[in-house]
């Protein structure tokens, strides 16, 4: 793998001072394709972005989303959402704490018949009792307590868990529905994880 | 999906952003004191010595050794010598970090072939890596060494360039870039700080400690093993050894780190 | 792993500190490997110090003693140049010994 | 195989390193018996090893009980460990006589992670690093010349750290 030619690379790198951003990026692309090897589960298709990952792969110097675009991240993506068929969007918390626990899953060498984890704690304050929690995302710490369990917020929040990008473009939330990261009974024990009054994020 | 429901979201999204985590202080002075009692007496030490070693030992097909190996500062100069790679080499007409130079000289000088010393490049419980020895060895020989990597060559710029590119690449099953964890500032995945290595600081605080012993493994560490667990955990696919990514995001981030004093091999969770 | 031992003896006011950084798995026996086979428990379980001869101190180590075990500890009576000896043997008969001088 | 050949390079490491005398190579030949071995350089205790509580440990070194006490210092012990793979423990002991020091976890598998003893002119303290599967009590066993035993307690929490995966 050390011997690969590089013919391509100094052909464009010859005139570099002409590249532009677009050609890195290009360029950049064609490097990772060859420079991952598939194992387990990942294969090489997970280099391939989809629409909203190509949008998303920005960098500072790139300025601040343009509105539209972000508009229309979240106006797709939120079209992707799909609700439980029986309505039913709260499961049981204790098993969504588990889930929230639990950061395996997806990776080239976790089991990909065992279920995946949602990391929750990687991110999110949830419960008072786990000290060792992130802070990326916004504390979650008495979710349900401050917002109750109307069907709109149980809406909002098994579609965010859902697809984040559908509220928030560009967000670094995985979009564990859409993606398939968590099933739909494991988003509904997540909601309740947040919103069951007897949850200890709401103790 | 009526306009009012969709109104209710966007004010839920908002009250989410008003609560922001606040680090528990008692935690994070309990973690520094660990953090404290670790730093010295550090286990990579034993692969510093055995770095040394094979630096030293004539090995492979040729029967030499790795002391007339130029690692940009010259044949056979270690000292300071990692503060300044990645960087362009002429004999090879490619930029190349620590480990590809490595690999580079056991061909060259040892007369071994790269598939062969890449073959199981990171150690385990079975298997001793002389990479991570070696990387022990001349990393240790930078410390105190200001990083100083150049990008003067125009193989270096654009290895920079694409390496910027790869670092807000998102992809797999979660959406993940490098930037996802490591593009903003004061931020903590459990509770270990991420560094933001767009910006100096962090990234010259994060760069110069590494190579690192990682508790969590009892094993030392590189910057290409930190690559391929970084992509693992991004649910990317398995990044090949001393590839050009693995070159470019590494002058990325040795770049960004240009300014700080080198200070590993360090302790690491 | 038999890679020599890390020592550093070193004279703190009157007492001799010593440091010792030692290479071994320190297997506990209930990790399983990528195969989901037990790995059998490897580990150091006797060191002994001995300073010109002398013993200052002897322990015995079980498995949740950490990978590439620390110790350190102190002891009157020495000096600047002495010699400090260090043994250990593990449950599989892997053993070890190293040396150091004070300094 | 592959243990058979480490084992056999250690072996002759060993005997390289600590010459080739009558003495360490009966050593070495005796190790091959374990487990339960007692070696000439220091016994090793599988009873108090495999104890899975203070009280066992306490009695597999030949006492009834351990009395409480507050004379010992932890040192650089932390109250929070950001891996329980490896955890710093100091602990000196400023109960006259002190013979040996015990590290025990309480909630590993087994209790006992390692024990010191200290001859005539070494102060009783002494630094390592543990693994600590969950948070847990961390006992600092003492025993005295006079065959007394006490202990001294104190908590280290272990955290999950990390992306989790």
């Amino acid at each position: 793998m050390l011997q690969k030619s590089l013919p391509a690379l100094a052909v464009v790198l010859a005139g570099c001072a002409a590249m532009t951003q677009g050609d890195y990026r290009d360029r950049a692309v064609q490097m990772m394709k060859a420079d991952f090897n598939e194992r387990g589960q990942a294969k090489l298709d997970r280099l391939d972005q989809d629409e909203t990952q190509a949008q998303c792969s920005r960098k500072p110097a790139d300025g601040a989303l343009d509105k539209e675009v972000a508009a229309h991240i979240e106006k797709t993506n939120l079209d992707r959402v799909r609700y439980p068929a029986d309505g039913k969007l709260l499961g049981d918390w204790r098993a969504g704490e588990k889930i929230a626990q639990s950061g395996v899953g997806k990776q080239f060498n976790d089991n990909p018949k065992a279920p995946a984890g949602g990391n929750c704690y990687a991110c999110h304050e949830l419960s008072p009792q786990e000290l060792s929690y992130g802070t990326m995302g916004p504390s979650l710490r008495n979710f349900g307590k401050t917002r109750g369990t109307s069907e709109a917020v149980q809406k909002y929040v098994y579609a965010k868990i859902y697809n984040a990008e559908a509220f928030t473009a560009c967000t670094n939330m995985p979009r564990f529905g859409y993606k398939g990261i968590l099933t739909e009974e494991q988003i509904r024990d997540v909601t309740a994880l947040l919103l069951d009054p007897q949850s200890p994020v709401n103790r | 999906m009526t306009k009012g429901f969709i109104g209710a979201l966007a004010m839920l999204a908002l009250g989410v952003g008003i609560a922001r985590a606040q680090p528990d202080a008692g935690t994070l002075r309990g973690i520094e004191k660990y953090r404290e009692a670790l730093a010295e007496d550090n286990p990579a030490e034993l692969w510093e010595a055995r770095g040394a070693e094979l630096w030293n030992a004539r090995r492979g097909p040729k029967g030499a050794s790795l002391a007339q190996c130029d690692l940009g500062k010259g044949p056979g100069v270690v000292k300071g010598a990692y503060a300044e790679l990645p960087r362009y080499f002429a004999d090879a007409d490619r930029v190349m970090d620590l480990e590809t130079r490595l690999v580079h000289c056991m061909v060259t000088l040892q007369g071994f072939s790269a598939a062969e010393v890449t073959r199981r490049p990171f150690g385990g419980p079975d298997h001793r890596s002389d990479f991570e020895a070696l990387a022990a060895f001349v990393a240790a020989q930078s410390k105190g060494v200001k990083m100083n990597v150049s990008l003067d060559h125009p193989k270096e710029r654009a290895a920079f360039l694409l390496g910027e590119q790869m670092f807000f690449y998102r992809g797999g099953p979660h959406d993940f870039a490098c930037a996802t964890c490591h593009g903003e500032s004061n931020k903590r995945i459990r509770l270990q700080d991420l560094p933001n290595l767009t910006d100096a600081k962090d990234a010259q605080r994060a760069y110069t400690t590494w190579p690192g012993y990682r508790v969590s493994q009892g094993e030392l560490r590189t910057m290409q093993w930190r690559l391929n667990d970084c992509f693992r955990q991004q649910r990317f696919p398995q990044l090949k050894f001393a590839s050009d990514t693995s070159i470019a995001l590494t002058m990325f981030l040795a770049h960004n780190a240009n300014g700080g004093v080198f200070n590993a091999p360090a302790v690491k969770r | 792993m038999a890679d020599p031992m890390r020592i550093r003896a070193s004279m703190q006011g009157d007492k001799v500190l010593v440091r010792v950084l030692m290479s071994h798995e320190m297997e506990t026996g209930q990790r399983k490997d990528e195969s989901g086979k037990i790995v059998p428990a490897h580990f150091i379980q006797n060191v002994t110090v001995t300073h010109n001869g002398k013993t200052v101190l002897s322990a015995e180590w079980g498995p949740a003693v950490s990978k590439n075990p620390f110790l350190q500890f102190q002891f009157a009576g020495g000096k600047v140049g002495d010699k400090i000896q260090i043994i250990w043997t593990d449950n599989k008969g892997g053993t070890r010994t190293d040396e150091a001088v004070v300094n | 195989m592959e243990e058979v050949v480490h084992f056999d390079r250690r072996r002759r490491e060993f005997l390289k390193t600590a010459g080739t005398t009558a003495a360490f190579g009966a050593l070495a030949a005796a190790n091959l018996a374990w487990p339960g071995t007692a070696l000439a350089q220091g016994a090793w205790n599988a009873k108090a090893f495999s104890s899975k509580s203070l009280s066992d440990v306490v009695k597999a070194y030949g006492g009834a009980g351990a009395e409480p006490t507050n004379d010992v210092s932890w040192g650089s012990t932390p109250e929070i460990a950001e891996n329980g793979a490896v955890v710093p423990i100091s602990v000196t002991s400023r109960i006259p006589n002190t013979e040996s020091i015990s590290i025990l976890i309480e909630k590993n598998p087994n209790a006992l992670a390692a024990r010191f003893q200290f001859p005539q002119g070494t102060d009783p303290t002494v630094s390592t690093r543990v693994k600590i599967n969950q948070s847990s009590n961390v006992h600092a066993l003492i025993k005295t010349a006079n065959g007394k035993f006490y202990v001294a307690t104190r908590e280290v929490k272990v955290t999950i750290g990390g992306c989790g995966g």
